[in-house]
């Protein structure tokens, strides 16, 4: 990596009226950025705002419709990533876009192998991908292929990726949003290095903890047009969520009135007794009582979301028994969980969630309507009130329900999903990382509709990275560590500090997967 | 298990089941274990060998090419016509005769990335478009007498053991061989597995993703013209209907050697193994000799169905139930 | 007492009736004389047939009969054969080689002849004035080529005769009667179609229902010439719809047999090619042929 | 896989073909879409189109639905052959038109079924799972005919291949009712949600509750019996069986029919009645090169131009070009594969 030569002061990207539509969406209307040398600037916005179009514009994924774009005062047109490569600009993309085929190592080092005798030397390239990886404390089999690792190590991969690409520019689209506390902690220092040495970076992210944390200046979008940019110490917390929103947000949310004591006398909707998997989770007990948030909490690859799985028959447990409303039930696959009126968002959307092509109106009423069975199909016009009514209720950015839902921003999509199962008004909903890129608008709406479901006596089961999250709905904590559960805190117990004292007793920061 | 060993074990399992399918054979008819039918078994599916080499190329990358058949005929009849009609030498023929069916393969991938049309399609008007030319050539079959041809055909490589590799043979061995180096120790070959693992990730990683479209095609088309070469050589003729079917058989190959056919995953290896297998269940039909045609068709069929039940009973006996689901 | 003769036997398939009927006729004429048949079925595919020659050789068979599904690209593997010292004897097709040692002998038909056949007898019916419709076999097979050359000779001989239009049936009734119907169409209704010459009997049968279809009478309004002689068209021509036919005998094997068998006992080499009829059939014997020929098909 | 707002423009290009070819058709052959009545029966170049595309639109919109799931059946061709095969046999062997009937469909379910297993339950990848039956099946059909070309004469199943209704051809009836029960079936219930949903995202579909298994099963058993259909059409027309060649390479067709009509092979939105159009325009094209007088060498280059036309035609980079409002550039329209990685995945 070379320290740019140019002067500090003078701006290292300067972007002027760009502008990109999409069919019937203008993403970006004219908008103007600038990130100087060892800068940390956050890109933020409500979801759909345009920030990963604006970054994909800048590093000709899309071709631009209008506006400048210059990388230390020398303007620049790349016609696809491959040239913003050369261009030292990495980027890490929502989503994790790598490769579930390819080794890690080849990940890394895709299209820049070190090559010998016009070969390429895999012994170097394995050496070299330890190496990059060590900073992020990550010592897993590089050989491996990715798909094995789950999606907070691809994460840390790509960005590992990404850092030693970039020479001038690195640009972070969400990075953050399946990582836990640990790898954030991580993420950021070697965020700081980089901008010690001068590199600009570009970190978009709806945690605003963790924009005052480390980031220097702010660029504020909203519907596709640039609100303002401001210095971070100059912006309060209040002020930014205006700018965002274009509205002052209603009080957090409050915890659920039901007393713990009333709970408990509930006869538990969903109990699970020596449930579990051989080489996935050890056998635990739950208890899922109408009304009741349980959480799960712990460390990356600690068997969150290995437990939600089974409890879904995603994957099917080995051992133990189901029961639901007293009565054993078999938990084959999925297709039973939705018929005893469970519903799943899982963790990995793209993979596993959404139904790519087919429209927002298909994605939302699916489950639904397999829950009905294909003889009796819900008549367009339903469809499409159920559609609109989460559309609107979920504040869902789309021109219209006939979207195909995968050309949604990214927490559109999740809101999306939601609602999918919000419509088959389930008994239980599991949520593997619920919020995981939802705005703090969209966020404070869904925390409100969740609080009322369970007053009406839904129950729900969240795995969550955000401890706050947690503590300030939930009124059950189960800790997995090492894929164990091995605590569980109820009602006033349930505070970040002794949710992290029960996860920290030995914490191997290691894939424990494959 | 090591992760080295889990992720070859599809090969190892194709492998397992080459051997026990030649060692059932073996004890089944008298002259089968010998080095006669393992030298039959390389030359004859030489082209086909070949073929199957660039047909890998193509699925891991994503893709698939349905006109490597008929380029092998219209390499054929282009080289009959060249050289009985034209009077050429072989040489520079075969030149022109690889370029031309490179070329063709490069030209279906430029289609195929310029106009996001579906490979399927565009190589299977390609597939129309090479017999058709071979047609308007000529429809008869043309001998070719040029005495390189059988100076070509007498060559081989003996061993002292009784092992005769004929040219073709060889030809497939070298392809093989490079075949390796170039999906395992060449960027290009990086590429090709990115872009069959996941089309608009790649993108997103920088992968020229245009070049390597048109250059796997182009692949594709090259190899499939060597192969025309190898067949013309293996029959000494040029004929516009050779080789009809051999996409078909080559995809098959392709996927018994325990590749992906949406791509990304798979090895040119297996391929070499699929080949082998195929070649081994009809060399066992010949040599049993009592079937009617369509008991024949019956059986390939059914053994090929064996073969792959064969190869994931033994992954998930091998891998356990936690094991990938593997694909046949 | 003699070892069991073991005779290996590649067919290019079971692409037609005749062709069964071929497998069938050979199967049954070696259980006369007590051989072992090996049959290998190519599925139509020469490389198939080269595959099977080999493990012929590598087996060490006593005689190898090719059908040979091109006339040619068998030079290589003949070669090994004959190194190997085993005969060769090439059934219904001819191979085209320099070296004619390479195969004992071939008993076939000859296709240019059989064209020759059926165009004689079309020239002789209508005074050499005729316009033509033809259905070709598959574009680039040896005796759909054959067939259309010993056609066109007579054709050429007689300035009244013209082939109006020629396509592919591709040898099958379904395409035979598809490719009649267009021809009909594009001739004024069939109104400028004096006679159909299919290179094989079941095109034939497909012309025969196309006529039909469209209100004219097959075997009147137009004539229908044929080759092969299996029973379909016999049937058809006892019924009046077919009008002549030129038979290829299934029975190729056979005279393979004995001359390999007289080959064997004293080493006498054969002719280098035994000649089967080409015999034209009418509608005055359809119906004892139909009978005849029934079974053996 | 077009993104662009569902409506009428993305039919243009399939209904613009088939005209396109039609009246290329006129001008080679004027008299092209002259119609008479003979024997109570239409009759003209036209009905020859809708008459002999039949079998290849049966098998289209059949394949039309396993292609939406991401599949493929290259057995329809064989499963044609073996349920021709059983009709003319027992034909022959004096069985009543209904028994025959079931039998040949009852074939066709079976082989739809088998497939169908092989592909959702052992998780064979569709292309080989389907090529064990296109090549046994073959074997099978002429196990039953003996090789030989089984001829009928009862005039029950010949009225299948070429007898009328109101003047209209038994194959084009036929056709017709099958595509309208096929897509009342898969229209007027939610099953044509489901089938698009397996095919864009299995994981996704199997995760919201879809009974992926039996929606492969049932798409392959469908088109299973498309075939059979497609089968009977053609034995009854010849009025024989030719286990051979029938239709043989017309899996081929059949999917090169789906495709002109715009279904993406990988999977999603499916079209059924675009998929006949995809029939009738190849059709179409081979009528025209019949009537044409081009020598038969040509046959397959005249083809594949005109094929390289129509899909050229429905590119999307070429309808960038066209005055339509700015789409999503190519990149966002290629769909992300679901990795084989995890539980469920299929290719
Ligand atoms: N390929 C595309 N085709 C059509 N519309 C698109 C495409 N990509 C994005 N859009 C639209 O552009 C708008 C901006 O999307 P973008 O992904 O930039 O939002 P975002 O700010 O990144 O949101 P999030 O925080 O949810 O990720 C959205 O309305 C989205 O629907
Ligand atoms: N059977 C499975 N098939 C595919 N992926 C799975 C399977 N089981 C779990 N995963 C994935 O493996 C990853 C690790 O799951 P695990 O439960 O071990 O971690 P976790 O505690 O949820 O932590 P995190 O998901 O934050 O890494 C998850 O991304 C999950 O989606
Ligand atoms: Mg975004
Ligand atoms: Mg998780």
């Amino acid at each position: 990596m070379t320290a740019s030569t140019a002067p500090p002061s003078a701006p290292l990207l300067t972007i002027r009226g760009l502008s990109k539509g999409f069919l019937g969406v203008q993403a970006l209307d004219g908008v103007d950025f600038t990130l100087r040398h060892g800068e940390i600037h956050a890109l933020l916005g409500e979801n759909g705002a345009g920030k990963s179009t604006l970054i994909k514009t800048l590093t000709g994924v899309y071709q631009r419709d209008g506006g400048t774009v210059a990388l230390e005062g020398r303007e620049i047109a790349p016609r696809g990533v491959e040239e913003a490569q050369r261009l030292h600009i990495g980027t890490v993309y929502q989503e994790v876009n790598l490769l579930p085929n390819l080794s890690v190592a080849e990940n890394l080092f895709l299209g820049r192998q070190p090559m010998r005798w016009g070969l390429v030397d895999r012994g170097a390239m394995r050496r070299r991908a330890r190496a990059v990886l060590h900073p992020y404390g990550l010592s897993i089999d590089v050989t491996a292929p990715l798909g094995r690792f789950s999606v907070a190590t691809q994460q840390i991969i790509a960005i590992a990726r990404a850092v030693d690409m970039s020479a001038k520019v690195l640009i972070l689209d969400e990075p953050t949003a399946s990582l836990d506390a640990q790898e954030v902690a991580v993420l950021f220092r070697v965020m700081r290095t980089l901008r010690s040495r001068g590199i600009g970076i570009v970190f978009v992210t709806h945690f605003l903890d963790q924009v005052y944390e480390v980031c220097d200046s702010i660029t504020v979008l909203r519907n596709g047009r640039l609100v303002g940019e401001r210095r971070t110490a100059d912006l309060p917390r209040l002020d930014l969520v205006a700018m965002m929103l274009g509205r002052e947000l209603e009080a957090a949310a409050h915890r659920i009135d039901i007393g713990p004591a009333e709970l408990d006398s509930r006869p538990p909707l969903a109990s699970f007794k020596g449930f579990g998997k051989a080489r996935s989770v050890e056998p635990f007990d739950l208890d899922i009582r109408p009304g009741e948030v349980v959480a799960l909490a712990g460390l990356l690859g600690s068997g969150r979301t290995e437990t939600v799985r089974l409890v879904f028959g995603m994957d099917r447990a080995d051992k133990g028994e189901a029961t639901v409303d007293g009565q054993a039930v078999r938990l084959k696959g999925p297709r039973d969980a939705v018929r005893l009126g469970f519903g799943f968002c899982p963790e990995d959307r793209k993979k596993e969630g959404i139904v790519g092509e087919l429209s927002v109106r298909e994605n939302i009423i699916l489950a639904l309507q397999a829950r009905q069975g294909w003889l009796k199909p819900i008549p367009r016009r339903r469809q499409e009130e159920i559609a609109d009514r989460f559309i609107r209720l979920l504040d869902i950015r789309t021109p219209d329900a006939e979207r195909p839902i995968q050309l949604l921003s990214g927490g559109n999509q999740q809101k999306a999903l939601l609602a999918r199962w919000l419509a088959t008004e389930p008994r239980l909903l599991i949520l593997d990382e619920p919020t995981r890129g939802i705005d703090v608008g969209a966020h404070a709406e869904i925390i409100r509709l969740i609080e009322r479901l369970c007053a009406d006596g839904m129950a729900l089961l969240v795995v969550s990275s955000e401890l706050e999250e947690i503590v300030a709905y939930s009124r059950r904590v189960v800790v997995l560590r090492d894929r164990r559960h091995v605590a569980e805190l109820r009602g006033g117990e349930v505070s970040v500090e002794r949710i992290v004292a029960a996860i920290a007793s030995e914490t191997p920061n290691v894939e424990v997967r494959q | 298990m090591t992760g080295a060993l889990q992720r070859f074990l599809p090969l190892i399992v194709t492998t397992a089941v080459l051997v026990v399918g030649f060692l059932i054979c073996a004890a089944q008819f008298p002259n089968f274990a010998s080095w006669r039918v393992v030298a039959n078994l390389l030359t004859d599916n030489a082209f086909l060998g070949i073929t199957a080499v660039g047909m890998t190329f193509v699925i891991l990358s994503g893709g698939i090419d349905l006109s490597v058949g008929a380029v092998i005929g219209f390499t054929t009849v282009l080289l009959a016509v060249l050289i009985e009609h034209g009077g050429w030498h072989p040489v520079p023929a075969f030149a022109v005769a690889l370029i031309a069916a490179g070329g063709f393969g490069a030209a279906m991938g430029g289609v195929i990335h310029v106009f996001q049309m579906p490979p399927f399609i565009v190589t299977l008007a390609g597939m129309f478009i090479a017999r058709g030319l071979g047609f308007v050539l000529t429809t008869d079959s043309v001998p070719i007498n040029h005495p390189l041809y059988g100076e070509l055909n007498d060559m081989a490589l003996r061993f002292d053991f009784g092992l005769k590799l004929s040219l073709p043979a060889l030809l497939m061995l070298g392809v093989v061989v490079a075949a390796v180096v170039l999906a395992h120790w060449t960027r290009f070959g990086a590429n090709l597995y990115a872009l069959g693992g996941n089309r608009q990730s790649a993108e997103l990683m920088g992968v020229p993703v245009a070049r390597t479209t048109v250059a796997v095609y182009g692949l594709s088309g090259l190899l499939a013209g060597l192969a025309g070469i190898v067949f013309s050589l293996y029959t000494g003729a040029g004929y516009s209907l050779a080789a009809t079917g051999v996409e078909l058989d080559t995809i098959t190959a392709v996927v018994i050697g325990g590749t992906q056919l949406t791509g990304g995953y798979g090895y040119v290896v297996g391929t070499f193994v699929g080949v082998l297998i195929q070649g081994l269940i009809q060399t066992y039909i010949t040599f049993d000799g009592s079937l009617s045609s369509w008991w024949t068709k019956i059986a390939i069929g059914v053994l090929l169905f064996v073969f792959i039940l064969l190869q994931k009973g033994l992954l998930v006996v091998w891998a356990g139930r936690g094991g990938e689901p593997a694909e046949a | 007492a003699d070892k069991k003769l073991v005779v290996g036997f590649s067919q290019i398939g079971s692409e037609s009736g005749w062709r069964a009927a071929e497998t069938k006729t050979a199967k049954a004429e070696a259980d006369k004389r007590g051989i072992d048949l090996k049959i290998s079925d190519a599925q139509q595919k020469q490389e198939n047939q080269i595959k099977a020659v080999r493990s012929f050789v590598a087996q060490g068979v006593d005689a190898i009969f090719i059908a040979p599904v091109v006339a040619t690209g068998w030079d290589s593997v003949l070669k090994e054969a004959k190194e190997a010292k085993i005969p060769v004897v090439l059934l219904d097709r001819q191979i085209e080689t320099k070296d004619q040692s390479l195969y004992m002998t071939a008993v076939t038909s000859d296709t240019v002849h059989e064209g020759r056949v059926a165009g004689e007898w079309l020239a002789k019916q209508t005074g050499g004035k005729c316009a033509v419709v033809e259905l070709q076999g598959t574009v680039g097979s040896s005796p759909a080529i054959n067939r259309k050359k010993g056609f066109d000779e007579i054709v050429a001989k007689n300035p009244g005769m013209k082939i109006v239009r020629t396509q592919s049936g591709d040898f099958t009734r379904a395409k035979g009667k598809e490719v009649m119907e267009s021809f009909i169409k594009a001739e004024n209704g069939g109104k400028g179609i004096c006679a159909v010459y299919a290179h094989n009997d079941d095109m034939a049968v497909g012309a025969i229902q196309a006529i039909k279809e469209a209100g004219l009478k097959p075997g009147k309004d137009i004539l229908v010439v044929s080759i092969d002689g299996v029973p379909d068209i016999f049937k058809a021509m006892s019924e009046g719809e077919a009008n002549a036919t030129v038979e290829l005998t299934p029975n190729m094997a056979g005279p393979a047999y004995d001359a390999l068998i007289a080959f064997k006992k004293d080493g006498k080499a054969p002719p280098k090619w035994i000649q089967t009829e080409s015999a034209l059939f009418t509608p005055d014997t359809a119906k004892a042929e139909y009978e005849r020929r029934k079974d053996a098909y | 896989m077009t993104l662009s707002a569902p409506g009428p423009s993305r039919n243009l290009p399939q209904y613009g073909a088939l005209i396109a070819v039609l009246l290329a058709n006129w001008l080679l052959f004027p008299d092209f879409f002259a119609i008479r009545l003979q024997d109570g029966r239409l009759f003209g170049s036209l009905i020859d189109v809708l008459n002999r595309g039949a079998p290849v639109a049966l098998l289209a919109v059949g394949m039309t639905m396993v292609i939406a799931t991401r599949g493929v059946d290259l057995s329809v061709g064989a499963v044609m052959a073996i349920s021709g095969a059983i009709a003319a046999t027992m034909t022959g062997a004096g069985w009543s038109l209904p028994a025959v009937l079931a039998a040949s469909l009852a074939a066709g379910l079976l082989c739809g079924l088998w497939n169908g297993l092989l592909v959702a339950v052992l998780r064979i990848q569709p292309i080989i799972a389907t090529l064990i039956l296109m090549v046994a099946g073959r074997g099978i059909a002429q196990l039953v005919t003996e090789g030989q070309i089984v001829t009928f004469t009862s005039p029950a199943l010949a009225f299948i291949g070429s007898g009328s209704f109101l003047t209209v051809p038994m194959p084009v009836v036929l056709t017709i009712v099958v595509l309208a029960v096929t897509a009342l079936l898969v229209r007027a219930t939610a099953l044509g949600l489901m089938i698009e949903a397996v095919g864009v995202n299995r994981l996704s579909s199997a995760g919201a509750g879809v009974n992926t298994p039996v929606v492969l099963v049932a798409v392959y058993v469908w088109c299973g019996l498309c075939a059979a259909v497609a089968g009977l059409i053609v034995t009854a027309d010849i009025r024989g069986a030719d286990a051979n060649n029938a239709g043989l390479w017309l899996e081929l067709d059949a999917i090169l029919a789906v495709v002109v009509g715009g279904t993406s092979l990988l999977g999603g939105r499916f079209g059924l009645v675009l998929s006949v159009v995809g029939a009738l325009i190849i059709q179409s094209m081979n009528t025209g090169i019949l009537l044409s007088g081009f020598k038969p060498e040509f046959n397959l280059i005249v083809k594949a131009g005109v094929l390289l036309v129509v899909l050229l035609l429905q590119s999307p980079t070429l309808t960038l070009f066209l005055p339509r409002p700015k789409g999503a550039r190519p990149i966002g329209t290629v769909k992300p594969p679901v990795a084989p990685t995890s539980g469920g995945a299929k290719p």
